[in-house]
C-alpha cells in the first residue's frame, strides 16, 4: 500500500466515521439519561430523508441539516411518549421505532430516489488543510466533519462542567435519589433523548446531505446498529466514541479498497468485517473492563410519583 | 408541647395506597431545635407521612402549614425550598458520583460548575460539622456511615431547617451511631427542627426529646420523652400489648459440627477459619464491607473460595454445593430481601417454590397444586398478611415478607441456617417472633447469624466472631463480658490483645 | 387544583387489557389512516381494503397461514428468550443458518428416503440455527457482552454467509449463474397437506406451540425459566441453572428459527437463494411482543402480522400504496400496545391538592 | 373492457435503475388505448412473487409482465393454472405456451462504453463498481472489458462488488476506493449514481448505467448504458391485443433499441464518438458479435476461439471474467 493510497484512506475513514460518530454521540447523550434509545437506525434513516427534501425545496444545506436533526429529536420524542410517559419497555419500543422510521422514509422518500439535492462540498481549511498528512487526512472534508470535531469536547465538558450535564447523569444513574435532589427527572431525560436525537438526526443527514447527495430507502445500511455498538464500546466517552467511529470508518473504507487493490478474498468475507469486528470490539472491550460502565439506571423507567 | 409557633404543622393527612390507609387523618406538630421520634409498627405509616413532607408523595387530603403558613408541597423541590430535608431508609444518593457532586446536585451555584470548587465547599462544611469524609471519594466506595454522611452533607448545604431521618441507625456500627447522635445533637442544638424514625427503642429514649406513636396510619400516642419509663413501657404503648423485649436463652445440647471453615480465602477473605455445631448460634459481627458479604456467599456456595477448606453438613464445599439437597440442609435468609429471596412479580406459590421447587417436582413436571396447598399452610402458620397465596410479593410489607422467607426456609428443615441482618427494619414484635423462631430452630439445626446489631448478636448468639479487613479478629463465647465489653474496638481493627 | 396521576394496579386488569389492545390497534390504524388521507389515497377503503385482502378469502386465509409458519417459529423462540430478559433480535440471521443447514443435508444426501432426509435436515437446521443463537449466548455469559448488539451483528454475517454459500459453492451449474442452489429433491421438499397449498410444517408449529405451552406451564425447568426472567439474582440465589437456562433459550430460539429457514427452503422455495430471507426474523419480534409472549397468543398474533403483509400487495397493486407502508403500520401497532400496556398496570387517578 | 396489464418488480420503482426503467415502459403501455396497468413493487422472489403473481391473475389481468430472474419458477408454476392469461418473464430461461421470455442486450451498449472508457483513459486502469456477481453484472464487464480493449489493448478493468443495487452511500465509497488505487474512468452496474458522484469530486471521468446519469455528474459524464423498454412492451401488448402474439424467447438489443447508450458528454472527442458510432451500427445490424473469439479468461486460457461465436445459452450463464479484469468472482 502506497503513501498515497494510504492517506486517501485515512481521509475516506474520517468522512465514512462522521455519519457514525453522530449517532454515537447522540446515544451517550440519551443513554447518559438513561434511556436506551435502539431506534438510532430509523432516526437516522427519518433524519436522512427529512434533511434531503429540505435541502430539495429550500436549496439550503444548512436548513436542511438542522431540519434533519430536528426530525431525528421528533421520532425521539416518540420513544419518550411511548418509554417516558406511558412507561413502555424501551428495549423494544426501540426496536419499533427502527421499524417505524424504515418504513415512513421509505413511504415518504420512494419518490424523491433518484434526485440530486444541494448539500455540503469539500473544502480545505486553510492552514490546517496544507499540514502534511494530518491535513489531508482531517482538513481536507466538509463542514459538517469539521462540526464533528468539536462535538465530542463540548459533550465532555458539558457532562464535567455544567449544571445540566450533572443532572442528565444522576437522572441516568438513579433517578430516585435525583428526584429526592429536587430535580425533575423527567424533564432531564426528556432533553437528553430530545438533544440525542438531534444529533442521531444529523449523522443521518450527513449521509444524504455531504457523504452523498442523494435520497434511498435503506441509505443508513446498519449504520445506526454500529452506534449503538459502539456507545459501549465507548464507554459512554466521547472521546473513545470518536477512535471508535472512526475505526468502524476505517473498516467500511478499507475492505471496498482492498477489493480495489485485486485481493483474492471473496467480497462476502469482506463485507462480514465491519460486523464481525463489532462483535470482537464488544467482546474485548466487556471483557477489560471490570465494573460495567454504563448508567445504572439505563433502560429503567421511573415509576410515577404517587 | 411549646407555645411557640411549629416550624412544620401537619393537619388531616391522609394517604392512602390502594386498599391500605397509610396515614388516616394524621395531625402532628414538629418545632425548632427539637428532637422528635417517630415510633410505630412495620407498616404504621411513618415513612409515608414523612415522604408526603419530604414531598415526595402527595397526600391525599390534609393540609401542611409551615411557620404557621399553609404551603403546597407538589414536588421535592417545593419542599427543598420551604427547607425540608430527608435522609430515606435506603440512601437516595447517586453511586457512580463523587461525594461533592452528590451535595450539590440540585443545588448547585451557577451553571458552569467547578469539580475543585465543589470539593472546597463540601470540605469546608463537613469540618464546620465534624463531619470525617472525602468529597472526592466516589459514593459506590464509601461506608454505609460514610453515605450518611453525605446524606447529612446535603441538607446542610442546603440550610434545610427540618431534618427527617428514617430509621438512620439500622445499617450503621455502634460507633458510627453515637457519630451520628452527636451530629444530631448538634444540629438541633443550632436551631434544627428534627425529625427521628427508629425501631430501636433504647436509642429513642436516650435521644428524643418527644415521641409519637403510630398505628395503622393514625397517631396513638403523643408525649415527651421524660414521660417514657423504660423501652418495654414505650413498646407496649407502640404495640398495645406487652412485649418481651429479652428473649430467653436456654443452652441447647451441642451435636455434630455443621460447618467448618479452615484458612478460607477470597479476594476479600483472609484465612477465616470457625466452626458451628448443631444447636448453636454463631454471630458473625463488624461493620459492613468487612468480608460479611463474602464469608456468606462462600458458605452458601454462591462464591467459590480460592483457597482452604470448607466443609459443610460433613461434605466438603464441592461435593455439597454439586448436589445440595432442598431439604435437611442449608437455608440462606438474606439481608435483601426484596432483591434476593423473593421474585416481586411472582405470586407467593411462585415464591414458595422458588428454594423448595426439588420437593415438589416428579421428574420434569412440576406439582404446583401440592405446593399450593403447603403455602397457604404456611402462610397461616406464620401469620403472612395478607394470608393470600395468590398475591404478588411486591405486595407484602418488609415485615411479612421476611416472615413468608423464614416459613418457606424453616419448611425446609435446614441443618445449617444463615441468617444476615434477619431483624432488619423489621419492628419490636415482629423482631420478637423472628428471634424466637431462630432460637427454636436451634433444635435442629447449627446458626450462622450475621449481624451489624450489637444486641441481637448479644441477645442471641451462643458465641461471637468479630470480623474485621476479611478476617476474624476473635471468636469467644457470648457470656465472657470482658471480650463482649471489647468487640466495638475490635469492629474497628484493634487486635483483642491490643490495648488503648 | 386538580391533578391527574398514576397510580400502580394491585390486581391485574384481566380482560380489560384486551379493550387497552383493542384501543391501541384503533390508534394505529387511525394514524395510518391519516397518513394515507396525506398521499391523497382513500384512507378508509384503503384500510378495508387491507383487512379484506388479508383475511377475506379462502385463498387470503390460506396465504396468511403459509406466512405465518416462519413467523410464528421465529417469534416462539424470541419469546422464550424475551422471558429470560435475553434480548435476542437475531432469530433473521438464526433463520438463514437454519435454511443454510437444511440446505446442507439436501444437497449432501440427495440419494435418501424422505422419512430419513427430512429429519435430517431438520436436525442440521436445529444445529445451525442454535448454534448462531448459541454464540451470543456463550459470550454473554463469559464476557458479558452485550446480546442485543451481537445477535443483530450475527443476523449481518448469517446473510452474508448464506450468500457466499450462493454465489460461490453451492451455485446451481443449471441456474446460469444465478444465486441459487439446485432444486431439491422430491424426498427433501416438505409436502403439502392434501390439496390445499398450507404444507405439513403448519403440523410441527401446532406441536411445538403446545409443546412450549406446556413446557412453560408445568415443568420445573419452564418454572425455573420463569423465575430467572423476574430475578436473575433471586434465580442465583435458589440456586437456579442460570447459564444453562441462557445457552437452552438460545439455543433453542435459535433451532426453532433454524425450522422456519428449513420449512421456507424446503416447502415454499424449493431451494435455497438470498430472496429466502425477508425480514420474518424482525417481525417476530413485533409479534412476541403483541402477544405478551404467550405462546398461544403468539400464534395468534403471527398470524395477523402475516396478514398485514398478505394485504399490503393488494393496497399496492390497487391503490399504488408504496409497500413501506405495511413497516409504518407494523412499527405504529407495536408502539401502540407499548403504550397502550400503561393502562394495564397503571390507574390513573384525578385528586383535588390544595 | 379495458385490457389489465401488470408488472411486478423486485425493488421500488423510484430508484431511478433497473425498476425504474421498466416503469417508464410501463407508462408507455398506459399511454395505450384501452389498456390499465397496475404494478406491485418490492416484491420478494420466491413464494413472496408466486402470491403476488397468482393474485394478479385471479383478480383478471390479461397480461403480467415479471422482471426479476427469481420470478421464472413461480411465474410457470401460476402460468398452468391460467392457460388464459399472458405471461411475460424478464431474464430467464424457462416458457410455455402461455408465458414468453424476453431480455435486452445491455452487453452491446456496454461495449460501446468501454470503447469510449478505453479511450479516454490516461491511466489505463479503469474502475467498474459492480452489485452482484450474478451473469448480467459479469456480462457487463466483460463487454465492457472487451470494448475497452478494442480501443486500448493495454486497458484493465478493476472491479469491487459492493452487493447492493441502490446504496449510495456504499457505492460512492467504492468508486472513490477505485479512483485511490489509479482507476480514472468508473463505471457501475447499480442503480445509484453514487459512483458518478464519486468520479466528479475527483475530476475524472465516468460511465453511467440504466438511464442518462448525466445530470448527476455533467463534468465525468462520458456516456451511459441505457435501457429503454417502451417500444417492446407496446409491441407485446399490441400483439396480445390482436390475438398475434405468441410465447417465445425475445431477447432483443441495439438492434430494437431496448437497449442504447447515452449521449456523449462534451469531452468525448469527436474521432472516439465516430467509431464508437460506427461500432454501435456495426453490432445493430448484426455485422459484429460482442463476444466473438478469441477470447481469453483471466488466467490466459483461451475460452472462445478465433472465429466463433459465444452462444446465448453461454451468455447467460456468464461466469468468468475475460483477461483484462481484476476481481473475484464471489
Ligand atoms: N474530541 C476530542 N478532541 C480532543 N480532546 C478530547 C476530545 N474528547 C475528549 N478529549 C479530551 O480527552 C480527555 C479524556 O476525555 P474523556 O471523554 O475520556 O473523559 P473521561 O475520561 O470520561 O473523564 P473523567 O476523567 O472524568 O473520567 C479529556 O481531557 C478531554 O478534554
Ligand atoms: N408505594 C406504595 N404502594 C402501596 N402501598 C404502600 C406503598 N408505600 C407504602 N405502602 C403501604 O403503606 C403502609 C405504610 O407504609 P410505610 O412505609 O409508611 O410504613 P412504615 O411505618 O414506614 O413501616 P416500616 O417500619 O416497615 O418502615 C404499609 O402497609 C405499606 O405496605
Ligand atoms: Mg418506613
Ligand atoms: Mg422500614
Amino acid at each position: 500500500m502506497t503513501p498515497e493510497i494510504l492517506l486517501a484512506l485515512l481521509a475516506a475513514t474520517v468522512q465514512a466515521g462522521t455519519p457514525i460518530l453522530y449517532a454515537t454521540l447522540g446515544e451517550i447523550l440519551t443513554e447518559k439519561g438513561g434511556i436506551l434509545n435502539l431506534g438510532v437506525e430509523g432516526m437516522m434513516l427519518v433524519g436522512a430523508l427529512v434533511g434531503f427534501l429540505t435541502a430539495l425545496h429550500t436549496g439550503s444545506p444548512v436548513l436542511a441539516f438542522v431540519a434533519g436533526g430536528l426530525a431525528g429529536a421528533c421520532m425521539a420524542a416518540l420513544h419518550g411518549v411511548v418509554c417516558i410517559w406511558f412507561m413502555g419497555n424501551q428495549v423494544v419500543s426501540g426496536l419499533a421505532l427502527t421499524i417505524f422510521g424504515t418504513g415512513l422514509a421509505g413511504f415518504f422518500g420512494t419518490p424523491y430516489i433518484g434526485r440530486t439535492a444541494p448539500g455540503f462540498d469539500k473544502f480545505s481549511l486553510p492552514v490546517l488543510g496544507d499540514l502534511p498528512g494530518l491535513g489531508t487526512i482531517f482538513f481536507q472534508q466538509d463542514a459538517l466533519v469539521y462540526l464533528s470535531y468539536i462535538i465530542p469536547p463540548l459533550l465532555w465538558a458539558f457532562f464535567r462542567y455544567t449544571r445540566w450535564g450533572m443532572a442528565v447523569r444522576a437522572a441516568g444513574e438513579s433517578p430516585a435519589a435525583t428526584r429526592a435532589a429536587g430535580l425533575n427527572v423527567l424533564a432531564y431525560r426528556w432533553a437528553a433523548l430530545l438533544g440525542g436525537g438531534m444529533l442521531v438526526g444529523f449523522g443521518g443527514s450527513y449521509l444524504s446531505l455531504a457523504y452523498t447527495h442523494l435520497w434511498t430507502n435503506g441509505l443508513t445500511s446498519g449504520r445506526g446498529w454500529i452506534a449503538v455498538a459502539l456507545v459501549i464500546f465507548a464507554f459512554w466517552r466521547p472521546s473513545r466514541a470518536m477512535i471508535g467511529a472512526y475505526l468502524f470508518g476505517g473498516v467500511m473504507a478499507f475492505q471496498l479498497r482492498l477489493q480495489a487493490m485485486g485481493t483474492a478474498l471473496p467480497s462476502s468475507i469482506l463485507l462480514m468485517l465491519p460486523y464481525v469486528l463489532t462483535i470482537a470490539a464488544l467482546a474485548f472491550s466487556s471483557w477489560r473492563s471490570d465494573r460495567t460502565q454504563a448508567p445504572a439506571a439505563l433502560g429503567v423507567n421511573m415509576e410515577p410519583s404517587e | 408541647m411549646s407555645a411557640s409557633t411549629a416550624a412544620v404543622s401537619l393537619r388531616g393527612i391522609t394517604k392512602v395506597f390502594g386498599a391500605v390507609r397509610a396515614n388516616n387523618d394524621i395531625s402532628l406538630d414538629i418545632h425548632a431545635g427539637r428532637i422528635k421520634a417517630l415510633l410505630g409498627e412495620n407498616g404504621a405509616g411513618k415513612s409515608t407521612l414523612m415522604s408526603i413532607l419530604a414531598g415526595h408523595y402527595l397526600p391525599d387530603s390534609g393540609r401542611i402549614l409551615i411557620d404557621g403558613h399553609e404551603s403546597a408541597l407538589r414536588s421535592t423541590k417545593d419542599a427543598i425550598r420551604a427547607g425540608i430535608g430527608m435522609v430515606y431508609q435506603h440512601f437516595m444518593l447517586v453511586e457512580a458520583m463523587t461525594v461533592a457532586e452528590n451535595v450539590f446536585l440540585g443545588q448547585e451555584p451557577g451553571f458552569f460548575l467547578s469539580p475543585r470548587e465543589m470539593r472546597e465547599q463540601v470540605r469546608t462544611l463537613a469540618q464546620g460539622f465534624g463531619l470525617d469524609i472525602d468529597p472526592a471519594a466516589r459514593v459506590a466506595d464509601l461506608s454505609m456511615g460514610e453515605k450518611q454522611r453525605v446524606e447529612i452533607l446535603k441538607l446542610l448545604q442546603r440550610k434545610s431547617r427540618i431534618l427527617i431521618f428514617d430509621e438512620p441507625t439500622a445499617v450503621l456500627t455502634p460507633q458510627e451511631a453515637q457519630q451520628l447522635f452527636t451530629a444530631l445533637r448538634s444540629m438541633a442544638a443550632q436551631g434544627k427542627a428534627i425529625v427521628y424514625i427508629s425501631h430501636k427503642l433504647g436509642e429513642v429514649m436516650a435521644l428524643a426529646d418527644e415521641i409519637a406513636i403510630l398505628r395503622r396510619g393514625e397517631v396513638v400516642d403523643e408525649l415527651p420523652a421524660g414521660d417514657v419509663h423504660s423501652p418495654a413501657d414505650l413498646a407496649r404503648r407502640m404495640v398495645g400489648r406487652e412485649v418481651l423485649l429479652e428473649v430467653h436463652r436456654e443452652p441447647m445440647e451441642l451435636r455434630q459440627n455443621v460447618l467448618r471453615m479452615q484458612d478460607v480465602g477470597t479476594e476479600t477473605l483472609r484465612d477465616v477459619s470457625l466452626s458451628l455445631r448443631q444447636g448453636e448460634i454463631l454471630a458473625v459481627v463488624g461493620v459492613a464491607g468487612n468480608g460479611q458479604k463474602d464469608l456468606v456467599e462462600v458458605v452458601c456456595g454462591l462464591k467459590e473460595p480460592r483457597k482452604g477448606e470448607v466443609n459443610v453438613l460433613g461434605k466438603s464445599w464441592q461435593a455439597f454445593f454439586s448436589e445440595p439437597a432442598w431439604q435437611g440442609g442449608l437455608s440462606y435468609i438474606p439481608e435483601d430481601r426484596m432483591g434476593l429471596a423473593v421474585c416481586r412479580g411472582m405470586d407467593l406459590v411462585d415464591n414458595f417454590l422458588l428454594t423448595t421447587r426439588q420437593g415438589y417436582c416428579s421428574s420434569v413436571w412440576l406439582q404446583r397444586d401440592k405446593a399450593k396447598a403447603v403455602a397457604q399452610e404456611l402462610v397461616r402458620q406464620f401469620k403472612v398478611s395478607p394470608p393470600d397465596v395468590h398475591c404478588q410479593a411486591r405486595q407484602l410489607s418488609g415485615g411479612n415478607l421476611q416472615k413468608m422467607v423464614l416459613a418457606r426456609e424453616f419448611h425446609r428443615r435446614p441443618r445449617l441456617i444463615v441468617a444476615e441482618q434477619p431483624t432488619q427494619g423489621l419492628d419490636v414484635s415482629a423482631i420478637e417472633e423472628v428471634w424466637a423462631t431462630l432460637l427454636a430452630a436451634r433444635e435442629e439445626a447449627g446458626i450462622l447469624l450475621v449481624t451489624g446489631d450489637l444486641s441481637e448478636a448479644l441477645a442471641l448468639a451462643d458465641r461471637v466472631a468479630v470480623m474485621y479487613g476479611g478476617a476474624i479478629v476473635d471468636t469467644f463465647p457470648a457470656d465472657d463480658r470482658q471480650r463482649v465489653d471489647r468487640i466495638g474496638q475490635m469492629m474497628a481493627g484493634m487486635k483483642p490483645g491490643d490495648d488503648d | 387544583m386538580l391533578q391527574l396521576s398514576a397510580v400502580r394496579r394491585q390486581e391485574p386488569l384481566g380482560w380489560g387489557s384486551c379493550l387497552v389492545f383493542l384501543a391501541a390497534l384503533g390508534l394505529a390504524f387511525v394514524v395510518s389512516g391519516l397518513l394515507l388521507a396525506m398521499q391523497g389515497k382513500p384512507p378508509a377503503s384503503a384500510l378495508w381494503l387491507l383487512v379484506h385482502s388479508a383475511f377475506g378469502s379462502g385463498y387470503a386465509l390460506e396465504d396468511c397461514l403459509i406466512k405465518a409458519i416462519p413467523i410464528f417459529l421465529c417469534s416462539l423462540g424470541v419469546g422464550l428468550t424475551f422471558r429470560l430478559q435475553i434480548w435476542n433480535i437475531g432469530a433473521e440471521g438464526q433463520f438463514a443458518l437454519g435454511a443454510v443447514g437444511a440446505t446442507w443435508a439436501a444437497l449432501t444426501f440427495p440419494g435418501w428416503p424422505w422419512y430419513a432426509l427430512l429429519p435430517t435436515m431438520l436436525i442440521c437446521a436445529s444445529l445451525t440455527g442454535s448454534l448462531w443463537g448459541i454464540i451470543p449466548a456463550v459470550l454473554r455469559l463469559k464476557l458479558k457482552t452485550n446480546e442485543i448488539i451481537v445477535t443483530l451483528m450475527l443476523n449481518y454475517v448469517g446473510i452474508l454467509i448464506l450468500e457466499y454459500l450462493v454465489y460461490g459453492a453451492w451455485k446451481d451449474p443449471g441456474s446460469f449463474g444465478f444465486p441459487m442452489t439446485s432444486e431439491f429433491v422430491p424426498a427433501a421438499v416438505v409436502a403439502r397437506i392434501g390439496d390445499t397449498r398450507l404444507n405439513w410444517g403448519l403440523l410441527l408449529c401446532l406441536a411445538i406451540g403446545v409443546l412450549m405451552t406446556v413446557f412453560l406451564r408445568s415443568t420445573r425447568l419452564g418454572y425455573e425459566l420463569r423465575a430467572c426472567g423476574e430475578n436473575v439474582r433471586a434465580a442465583r440465589y435458589a440456586r437456579m441453572p442460570y447459564s444453562l437456562l441462557v445457552i437452552l433459550v438460545m439455543g433453542v430460539s435459535g433451532a426453532l428459527a433454524g425450522w422456519a429457514g428449513f420449512l421456507e427452503a424446503s416447502a415454499t422455495l424449493g431451494r435455497l437463494q438470498p430472496s429466502i430471507m425477508s425480514g420474518y426474523g424482525y417481525t417476530a419480534i413485533v409479534v412476541a411482543w403483541l402477544a405478551n409472549l404467550n405462546p398461544l397468543i403468539i400464534a395468534v398474533s403471527s398470524f395477523l402480522l402475516a396478514g398485514l403483509r398478505v394485504g399490503m400487495e393488494s393496497l399496492q397493486l390497487d391503490l399504488q400504496i408504496p409497500a413501506a407502508f405495511g413497516a409504518i403500520m407494523e412499527g405504529f401497532i407495536l408502539l401502540a400496545v407499548l403504550a397502550g400496556g400503561f393502562f394495564s398496570r397503571y390507574r390513573l387517578h384525578l385528586r383535588r391538592i390544595g | 373492457e379495458d385490457m389489465k396489464v401488470g408488472f411486478v418488480y423486485v425493488s421500488p420503482v423510484g430508484d431511478a435503475g433497473y425498476s425504474y426503467a421498466h416503469d417508464q415502459g410501463r407508462l408507455a403501455v398506459e399511454a395505450m388505448d384501452g389498456v390499465t396497468t397496475s404494478f406491485v413493487e418490492s416484491v420478494a422472489e420466491g413464494q413472496d412473487s408466486e402470491r403476488v403473481i397468482m393474485n394478479m391473475a385471479r383478480k383478471g389481468y390479461d397480461v403480467i409482465f415479471a422482471t426479476s430472474y427469481g420470478y421464472m419458477d413461480p411465474m410457470l408454476k401460476v402460468a398452468k393454472d391460467f392457460p388464459k392469461v399472458k405471461f411475460l418473464h424478464c431474464s430467464g430461461y424457462k416458457n410455455a405456451e402461455n408465458m414468453a421470455n424476453y431480455f435486452g442486450r445491455i452487453y452491446q451498449a456496454r461495449y460501446l462504453t468501454g470503447m469510449v472508457a478505453g479511450a479516454m483513459t490516461k491511466s489505463n486502469v479503469l474502475g467498474y463498481v459492480a452489485a452482484f456477481p450474478i451473469p448480467e453484472v459479469i456480462r457487463g464487464i466483460n463487454a465492457f472489458t472487451l470494448g475497452a480493449q478494442a480501443v486500448n489493448p493495454d486497458v484493465q478493468v478493476r472491479v469491487v462488488w459492493t452487493k447492493t443495487w441502490y446504496d449510495p452511500a456504499t457505492e460512492k465509497e467504492a468508486g472513490k476506493s477505485l479512483l485511490d488505487v489509479g482507476c480514472d474512468v468508473i463505471a457501475q452496474h447499480q442503480d445509484s449514481p453514487g459512483p458518478q458522484e464519486a468520479a466528479q469530486e475527483r475530476g475524472v471521468y465516468s460511465v453511467g448505467y440504466n438511464t442518462d446519469m448525466s445530470a448527476f455528474a455533467p463534468k465525468s459524464h462520458l456516456t451511459a448504458a441505457t435501457w429503454n423498454w417502451g417500444p417492446f412492451y407496446t409491441e407485446m401488448v399490441q400483439q396480445i391485443k390482436d390475438g398475434t402474439w405468441k410465447s417465445d424467447f425475445y431477447w432483443h438489443g441495439l438492434d430494437k433499441g431496448i437497449v442504447d447508450i447515452a449521449p456523449f458528454g462534451e469531452m468525448v472527442p469527436a474521432d472516439v464518438q465516430k467509431t464508437v458510432l460506427d461500432k454501435k451500427a456495426e453490432i445493430a445490424s448484426g455485422a459484429y458479435q460482442v463476444f466473438s473469439g478469441p477470447i481469453k479468461d483471466q488466467a490466459g486460457v483461451e475460452k472462445v476461439a478465433a472465429g466463433t461465436v459465444m452462444a446465448d445459452g453461454d451468455l447467460l450463464g456468464f461466469n468468468w471474467f475475460v483477461q483484462g479484469v481484476v476481481g473475484t468472482l464471489e
